[in-house]
């Protein structure tokens, strides 16, 4: 074969046209592109409002003393605890969805795991401050790090607080690679159509990613092994934080259930969460065609699934006090259910165990508005089920000359209200800086689409 | 701040006789006596020597003088050391006991007559000081023979007392400075010493 | 700016997250401030330890007061005196406060005619006040408290020498009516001694002697031994109480009889009678016409009982019947306590557990001179009154218009040393030395006098009362001078001790040779007896409770007494009413802390209610001791409203009447109670008093400890660890560690968890607690408080909960019901059966050997040393109160706020223990086994290389209790003591048992002696 | 050598081409893709991605960490606690399994960034922003002579366009 002649040669060189970009691209970068709107500004300035509250109030609690709180003895652990599970529960749900899906080549999770990851990352941020918030002496708190000292001396790898560290910290780490590996595609897709200090942004974030097929293969590859990995670290990390009360002989948190009960809790909230986020961030971006009915369908289904574990759990807790025979267990729990903590254990049952159920019928389970109220109200249960199995364990206890009452006080309310406005914004930045739908994944499915059979576009995915 | 046997010490003067027993101050007497030794004048300068290490106390004592030319020995002044936790330190009518006779002409004795005829304490600035959730016991450590210098350095020779350094290094290639925990652990651990927490923490 | 603490600059530090920056700064120089003079008796570091007499109550117990570098920080019993024999009541414990406390006077003050106080000198208000005695001539008077013999007798010759119109001796607890009946029935003047050691049975008519009797301490040590099972053979007294209320006293009878109050002498008669029948002596003439049945109706006591212990009663060997105190002082007093004494005499009492002792030298009045010394103030004839020593305003009824009175003497003087109501409104204060500065003597029966010495120079420009008197006679020149001695109030003391070796008298703490009792014959006295008269009208009669902490009021301005629980109700910091469940249904279905309002002939006061069925339903019972209006923690000064009252003063509800010999009443009102509507929180210690049947505070029936059998802890219950040496216990569970690693410090070792020491350790510190001796008094709460430097949170805080003692006593009603719970009001479950089955567990830090709260430490802040201890390291804990959560006795404290004690008010500070840790903000706490005491223990035993001996160590808790119901010292030891009383197979169980943490602390079961059979 | 960049809509014929090109000896050739697609790598690099490798040795050396610190921190200075031995091995369990999930995801990563040769600075030859949309790019570095050749051989497995980038 003669070489083609230079001029046929010097054709081919011609700068690349503008291309009609992906839709996809246009569609999920336009949701960070966009200048914030006047909504995003009014809640971020709401949740630094909220922020600041919290932040003033934990400072004056580290200078006044945890007294300001609800504590009384011998309830030493209060709303912070609680609200640490609850904000440890919800961060599970992001590894499981883009871990375990993953695992089971659900490919429905694409166009929802990005976010998903996003909120398991904010909420366990926001659950390390409550370590903070809720240790006496935080000062001092490096204590519990097993960081070589002068002065030779270690710390106690057998309490569950230790083990606590670990693997919330783990989770943390292993979670911002999961979430990190993921956007590198679809951060080099946003360098490469934008300018600016966007551009070095995602330029230097990207690592200069260019979609090669030795780097797609390492990608994949490493995807699976993460996932692989983040599976029984989503697992362990409830379980540990659940033997944080397992491990005490408290009547009530003494029980081997707590490991499966835990983790399906936290993963029934955390769905609950990722709903309840993502419904209204559909609806203001117009994402109706990426996140589809179908996607929130099975979301559904799956909060069904857990909320039975999470029934069978309350209803079996009942029963081994009821079983064990020891007297100390079975006045814990009735004093539980009609003791004077009984509203917040009837809304535990009722919004997580009851309402759930609903969602037997589809045509609930296709009705947004209805699964946006019925997630908001799992939240609320699911806080309130932490509640009670903390403060209603530690107020009926073995000796009754010490049992006592709590009440959360305003310092704790504000404090935890700054908690939320904290996920908020870190979330809402989240959505005006990165892509909240993973592009990459979801034009794999557009391209497979395409390449096989034209037009079922809207369905297939 | 519980521990603050030094502070308290001497605040409140407990005396189970009906008046305080106020010697009487013997009249500041002029400079009675030999005129003292060069080696005194040499020892009182350095002890005030500003950019000496250790800090400057408002009477410039020389330790290398008392006990290193004189060797007066230790208990001699810091009376109760091997009975008690708390290092005795010298009260102004100990020194006054010598510095009556001689060493009137020295600037730093005239300071010290000066303080006993006003009858107030000489406020010394601690230089060995461990923090005060540490109960460190004096006489535990006299009684099982460990000499003085092993924590309060070659004070024989220093005429202003200084912290001098003596840093181990940990297998995790770490120091731990003199009067630090790790450095008093090692001590105990090599001399197969208590290492309860209790007996210096409660 | 208040004081800046390096705590707060470090918890600034934390908050700011500047640590970094904070690291940069310079150190923080601190100074060596040596003696001028050194003391020779004194070296840094080491407790010098003077016998001295506590003066909080006239029982005068023996002192050793502990003194680090010249300031007292610890009150200990005195082991040599005869009364106390080492221990020391909460109220003596407390009564170190009054040393360092900051409502002191400091200096003599004047008060300006417009009512405001300037300093003056001491010549000054000498001279002002021998002026004004000068001019008042016979119109001076002496309104002043009990003072020791040496005192009163030149108080009294002061009175003389000056020419003053007279002194009247006011004790508002004083037993006049005892005092009178001994008169009335023995024809001489004498002090009654109860001894209950030999008896075998006791029937206390209301007393309360282990509250506020004349001796509790030693009354407690008598009934201990009379009651105690553990020595073999000992025979167990019963204890019968009679009276309208379940006090701290009637929680430790076998028996209540719930007679109404005021007719106590008919059921003495009635007990006589069915004990005696004919023969009964010296009441034969009132037994004979005493009718039963007509008793029991009046009595509203069922005719039953008073046979079955009338009966048992006739059986006794050794009975003894103890009179009335203060709560059923009635207008019939005297001719009650005849009765009583006249009932002894005929049970053949006399000379074995009663005898009468020749009367305390010094004078004491009446309170109808008291009464009269007011209406002559009232009058106008008092020029110049000088008080001292006691607190009028507030513990004489206002019926009796003393503060009138008060306001029309134009001099008043007070010798006061702490301000309180009385001393406020004087016009000139002259302070006396605080009690541990003073010098002096007292008397607690004839021939035990103890010597009073100073424990540290005087703090303040103060003096001592009787010197302030000389000084001011001879002021008034020399004819009244010539007719007092020269030299100081010491000197008087020393030569009132000349007869004895003045050094050994002060070493001893004074000379204790009790006189021989008077040889009396009984002078059968004409004895009438009837009801009562109760002034008012109303459907509940008032009883004015004497509390068992604040004595008459006295000690109501010691934080330590308003902070621990009352032994029966475990209310703290506030005042309540107590009426009976029907009564609380009556008036609208009342609830705790419903507030109603009492109103008497004399006055109304509105108070919180407690519903508890240890009342009579006609009873409203009130306990005497709140409601001051002046003093630091005694009114709401300490919560930022000074003037306010702190709960109510009952004495304002009596009316100002005596019993027909003079003395003064107290039961004395019917009152009206109607709710008031509202309702307020009161802070409550102990929850529910009803232990649902859980470990916690067992008992065992005469039968099972006869029989042996291991009945404390049940058939399930392993045998208790052999708490001896190496018993073994099976397969020692402990295995050392695995690899030998690192061969430097080889100390690896084994260790035994089972036996929860290291194999071959020499110690493991334990403690066994005989609940049967325990009478819930307090005194080693109060004790642990004031070692241990524990902080005071205060009335708000405790009602959240938080405060902070390491050692509390818990009150169980029987083995308790599984109701109750469901709401927030406290239980107190039906105590009202005629059988009394309460438990006192004192609860503390078991120092368990498989402690849950070790392994869940993050930062090993708590661990388990070699000794058995377990160790909280206060500089290591980072606060995450797990290891509070996990232990099921929940006796870990928490410091919420930064309340430590070096925080209070001025010069409290210098009562701080230095051999312990003051904990700050945001660290756990808990009973340590008074490690400090160990350590010093320690030292001692090293220097002379030996172990340190069984009893050589022992807590501040065991040291102070009176009836030395806890015994401490080293398990490993086989024959310590409390390794003997530990293993008692019946009764020792350990709390909580099925939870398996194998604690150091062994308890005995209470022994249930059930109701008196015929 | 000059480089040839052919544009492609469809995976499946990248994929023909890539083992074409491979059968035809070029073997100096790169895919850009928009999205992940097996057949694609497969046909590029058949083997498996070494990144199985880091995530084994991160794991092994996480589980021998993990016990490693906990027993010998235990043992170093081993103080009693709540009667259970000084270095007790199940509660050390958790502490090695968390360790080792964290040594596993921290070394995955290394791994991608090792065999993805990531942080490259410079873009490759031939790389441009159409291939994040939706096209495929296939940059194959010929031989002067056999340029056209491929160039027919691209076209022929319907590539869109063809350009030649300068060498």
């Amino acid at each position: 074969m003669t070489p083609p002649p230079p001029e046929s040669v010097a054709a081919m060189i011609r700068p690349t046209p503008a291309l009609p970009d992906s839709p996809t691209n246009r569609d999920v970068m336009r949701v960070f592109m966009e200048r914030p709107g006047l909504g995003w500004l009014l809640l971020i300035g709401l949740c630094l409002g909220g922020l600041a509250g919290g932040a003033a109030t934990w400072i004056y609690q580290i200078y006044a003393g945890l007294g300001i709180a609800g504590y009384s003895h011998p309830i030493f652990w209060g709303a912070y605890i609680v609200t640490f599970v609850f904000w440890v529960g919800i961060a599970h749900a992001g590894t499981l969805i883009s871990a375990i899906l993953f695992l089971f080549r659900a490919k429905w999770r694409n166009a929802i795991n990005r976010s998903a990851e996003a909120m398991t990352i904010f909420a366990v941020f926001t659950a390390q401050l409550f370590l903070g918030i809720h240790v006496g002496r935080i000062w001092k708190a490096y204590f519990i790090l097993p960081y070589p000292n002068q002065r030779a001396l270690w710390v106690n790898f057998k309490s569950p607080l230790l083990w606590d560290t670990f693997a919330i910290s783990t989770y943390t780490l292993v979670s911002l690679i999961f979430f990190y590996v993921g956007l590198i595609p679809d951060l080099a897709i946003a360098r490469d159509r934008t300018t600016g200090w966007r551009k070095a942004l995602y330029g230097a974030l990207a690592l200069g990613w260019q979609g090669t097929s030795r780097q797609w293969k390492a990608h994949n590859r490493t995807v699976l092994h993460l996932s692989g990995l983040a599976t029984p670290l989503v697992l362990s990390v409830h379980s540990v934080v659940s033997w944080d009360f397992a491990m005490a002989l408290v009547p009530g948190w003494h029980a081997t259930i707590f490991a499966p009960y835990f983790v399906a809790g936290a993963i029934f909230s955390g769905f609950a969460m990722v709903l309840t986020v993502m419904i209204p961030v559909r609806r203001i971006f117009g994402l109706e065609h990426i996140l589809t009915d179908y996607h929130f369908e099975n979301m559904c289904r799956f909060l069904l699934l857990t909320s039975c574990i999470v029934g069978y759990a309350y209803g079996i807790e009942y029963f081994i006090a009821w079983y064990s025979g020891v007297e100390a267990e079975k006045t814990s729990f009735y004093l539980r259910a009609f003791g004077p903590y009984w509203i917040s254990t009837w809304i535990m049952l009722i919004f997580n165990g009851v309402v759930p159920h609903l969602f037997w019928f589809k045509k609930l389970r296709t009705h947004v508005p209805t699964i946006f109220v019925i997630c908001t109200l799992i939240n609320i249960g699911m806080w309130f089920e932490r509640y009670v199995i903390i403060i209603t364990g530690l107020s009926r206890e073995f000796n009754p000359a010490v049992w006592g009452h709590y009440t959360p006080q305003p310092a704790e309310l504000m404090i935890i209200a700054g908690s939320f406005s904290f996920f908020s914004i870190l979330f809402l930045i989240f959505l005006k800086l990165f892509p909240v739908i993973p592009i990459s994944e979801v034009k794999e499915l557009v391209i497979h689409e395409r390449a096989h059979g034209h037009g079922q576009h809207a369905e297939a995915h | 701040m519980a521990c603050a046997t030094c502070l308290a010490v001497g605040l409140v003067f407990g005396l189970s006789g009906p008046e305080p027993v106020a010697a009487q101050a013997p009249a500041a007497a002029a400079p009675s006596g030999p005129r003292s030794s060069q080696k005194a004048y040499d020892a009182q300068a350095a002890a005030s020597d500003p950019d000496a290490p250790g800090l400057l106390q408002p009477i410039p004592f020389s330790h290398a003088l008392h006990a290193g030319e004189y060797k007066i020995d230790c208990m001699y002044c810091h009376t109760g050391t091997d009975q008690s936790r708390a290092a005795g330190v010298p009260s102004v009518e100990l020194c006054m006991g010598c510095h009556a006779q001689f060493g009137g002409d020295m600037e730093g004795v005239q300071t010290l007559k000066k303080f006993w005829d006003e009858q107030k304490p000489i406020p010394w600035l601690q230089i060995h000081r461990v923090p005060e959730h540490v109960k460190f016991r004096h006489n535990r450590h006299v009684q099982a023979g460990v000499e003085c210098q092993r924590c309060h350095g070659p004070v024989e020779t220093m005429d202003k007392i200084h912290l001098t350094s003596d840093t181990i290094w940990w297998p995790w290639l770490l120091p731990s400075k003199k009067l630090e925990m790790g450095w008093c652990i090692d001590c105990h651990r090599q001399n197969q010493a208590s290492q309860d927490c209790l007996t210096c923490h409660y | 700016m208040p004081e800046f603490h390096r705590r707060d600059f470090l918890k600034l530090v934390g908050a700011s997250a500047g640590a970094a920056a904070a690291s940069g700064c310079g150190d923080h120089v601190t100074k060596l401030i040596p003696y001028v003079v050194q003391p020779d008796e004194i070296v840094p570091g080491i407790a010098n330890y003077y016998a001295s007499t506590c003066q909080a109550c006239p029982a005068a117990c023996g002192l050793h007061v502990k003194t680090r570098e010249g300031r007292p920080i610890k009150l200990e019993g005195n082991p040599d005196h005869p009364v106390n024999k080492g221990a020391l009541c909460a109220l003596g414990q407390a009564s170190i406060g009054w040393t360092y406390h900051p409502d002191r006077y400091k200096a003599p003050r004047k008060r300006n005619p417009d009512g405001t106080y300037s300093d003056v000198s001491w010549d000054e208000a000498i001279a002002l006040l021998s002026g004004e005695i000068k001019k008042a001539g016979g119109r001076t008077w002496l309104l002043g408290g009990e003072t020791g013999p040496t005192a009163g007798r030149w108080i009294d010759a002061w009175v003389t020498a000056v020419g003053a119109g007279g002194r009247v001796v006011y004790e508002p607890f004083a037993p006049e009516a005892l005092r009178d009946a001994v008169t009335a029935v023995f024809g001489a003047p004498g002090e009654p001694v109860f001894d209950l050691s030999g008896s075998d049975f006791v029937i206390d008519f209301g007393s309360d002697f282990l509250e506020s009797g004349p001796s509790p301490t030693e009354h407690a040590r008598q009934l201990a031994a009379a009651r105690d099972v553990s020595k073999p053979g000992a025979h167990a007294a019963r204890f019968v109480y009679v009276g309208p209320r379940l006090s701290m006293t009637a929680s430790n009878a076998d028996e209540w009889i719930a007679a109404r109050p005021g007719s106590e002498a008919l059921v003495a008669l009635a007990l006589v009678k069915v004990a005696l029948g004919a023969n009964a002596g010296p009441l034969a003439g009132l037994v004979g016409d005493v009718d039963l049945a007509a008793v029991a109706q009046q009595a509203d006591v069922p005719v039953a009982t008073l046979e079955r212990v009338g009966k048992a009663l006739g059986a006794a060997k050794a009975p003894v019947l103890i009179p009335p105190g203060v709560a059923l002082a009635s207008r019939r007093a005297a001719s009650t306590a005849r009765t009583v004494l006249l009932a002894n005499v005929a049970l053949g009492a006399l000379g074995k557990t009663l005898r009468i002792a020749p009367p305390r030298e010094g004078k004491r009045s009446s309170y109808r001179e008291t009464l009269a010394l007011v209406d002559a103030m009232k009058g106008g004839s008092v020029g110049v009154l000088i008080v001292h020593g006691s607190n009028p305003l507030y513990s004489l009824p206002p019926a009796s218009g003393f503060a009138d009175a008060l306001a029309k003497v134009p001099f008043v003087v007070s010798l006061a040393s702490i301000a309180d109501e009385t001393s406020e409104r004087a016009n000139l204060i002259l302070p006396d030395h605080a009690p541990l500065e003073s010098w002096g003597d007292a008397e607690s029966r004839a021939g035990i006098r103890g010597v009073v010495q100073p424990t540290l120079r005087p703090l303040y420009d103060t003096r001592a009362a009787v010197d302030t008197l000389l000084d001011v006679a001879r002021a008034m020149g020399p004819d009244v001078a010539a007719q007092l001695p020269e030299g100081s109030f010491r000197s008087l003391v020393e030569q009132s001790f000349a007869g004895t070796d003045w050094h050994a008298t002060l070493q001893n703490g004074g000379v204790f040779q009790e006189a021989a009792p008077l040889a009396v014959a009984v002078a059968a006295p004409a004895v009438e007896v009837a009801e009562p008269a109760l002034d008012g009208d109303g459907e509940f009669t008032l009883v004015a409770a004497s509390g068992a902490l604040f004595n008459d009021g006295r000690g109501a301005n010691l934080p330590w007494l308003q902070e621990t629980p009352d032994p029966v109700t475990k209310v703290m910091w506030q005042s309540f009413a107590e009426i009976s469940p029907r009564a609380a249904e009556k008036l609208g279905g009342l609830e705790f802390g419903d507030v109603i309002g009492v109103a008497t002939s004399a006055g109304s006061v509105e108070l919180p209610v407690v519903v508890r069925s240890g009342v009579r339903d006609d009873v409203i019972a009130i306990s005497i001791g709140q409601g001051h209006t002046v003093g630091h923690w005694a009114s709401l000064a300490d919560g930022g409203r000074p003037g306010e009252k702190r709960g109510v003063n009952v004495i304002e509800l009596l009316p100002a009447l005596t019993d027909e010999a003079g003395g003064r009443a107290w039961l004395l009102a019917k009152a009206r109670v109607a709710s008031a509507g509202r309702h307020e929180r009161l802070p409550i210690a102990q929850f529910s008093q009803d232990q649902r049947g859980r470990r916690l505070g067992l008992a065992v029936t005469l039968a099972e400890l006869a029989g042996g059998a291991p009945a404390a802890h049940g058939a399930t219950e392993a045998a208790l660890p052999a708490v001896a040496a190496d018993a073994g216990h099976g397969e020692s569970a402990g295995h050392g560690a695995e690899g030998g690693h690192g061969g430097e410090h080889g100390h690896l070792r084994d260790f035994d968890a089972a036996m929860d020491r290291v194999p071959g350790g020499a110690y493991r510190w334990g403690m066994s607690i005989d609940m049967d001796k325990c009478t819930g008094c307090s005194a080693c709460v109060v004790a642990c408080y004031i070692e241990n430097n524990i902080g005071i949170v205060g009335e708000e805080e405790v009602r959240r909960g938080r405060h902070m003692a390491w050692l509390r006593i818990e009150r169980w009603v029987g083995d308790g019901s599984l109701e109750g719970g469901e709401d927030r009001v406290p239980i107190i479950p039906d105590e009202s059966g005629t059988t009394v089955d309460i438990r006192h567990t004192a609860m503390l830090c078991k120092h368990c050997g498989a402690a849950p709260c070790e392994p869940v430490c993050p930062v090993i802040a708590t661990y388990h040393n070699d000794d058995g201890l377990n160790g909280m390291i206060y500089n290591r804990c980072i606060g995450t109160r797990y290891c509070a959560n996990n232990c099921p006795y929940k006796v870990r404290k928490y410091n919420w706020y930064d309340l430590a004690l070096t925080r209070w008010p001025e010069p409290m500070r210098l009562l701080a223990n230095p051999d312990v840790t003051v904990r700050g903000q945001g660290v756990m706490e808990k009973c340590t086994f008074c490690v400090q005491r160990i350590a010093t223990a320690r030292q001692v035993a090293k220097d002379e290389n030996r172990s340190i001996a069984d009893g050589e160590v022992t807590t501040a808790c065991a040291q102070s209790c009176p009836t030395s119901a806890i015994t401490f010292g080293n398990l490993v030891d086989a024959n310590s003591a409390v390794a003997k009383a530990g293993s008692d197979p019946v009764r020792g169980y350990h709390s909580l048992h099925e939870l398996n943490t194998r604690p150091a602390v062994t308890y005995l079961a209470k022994v249930k002696r059930g109701s008196i059979e015929g | 050598m000059p480089t040839l960049v052919g544009v492609f809509d469809r995976p499946g014929d990248v994929a023909e081409t890539v083992t074409r090109l491979k059968g035809r000896g070029f073997t100096k050739l790169e895919v850009y893709s928009p999205a992940p697609f097996e057949e694609i790598d497969d046909a590029v690099d058949p083997k498996p991605s070494k990144v199985r490798i880091f995530t084994l040795v991160g794991g092994l050396l996480g589980v021998v960490a993990g016990y490693a610190m906990t027993i010998w921190m235990s043992l170093d200075w081993p103080i009693v606690i709540g009667g259970k031995p000084f270095a007790s091995i199940p509660p050390y369990t958790v502490i090695a399994f968390e360790v080792t999930i964290l040594f596993g995801g921290i070394f995955t990563l290394l791994g991608l960034l090792a065999v993805g040769g990531l942080p490259s600075i410079k873009l490759g030859a031939g790389y441009s922003a159409r291939f994040s949309a939706e096209e495929f790019g296939l940059v194959v570095e010929v031989p002067e002579r056999d340029v056209a050749e491929v160039d027919g051989l691209l076209r022929a497995h319907s590539a869109k366009e063809v350009s030649l980038v300068a060498s």
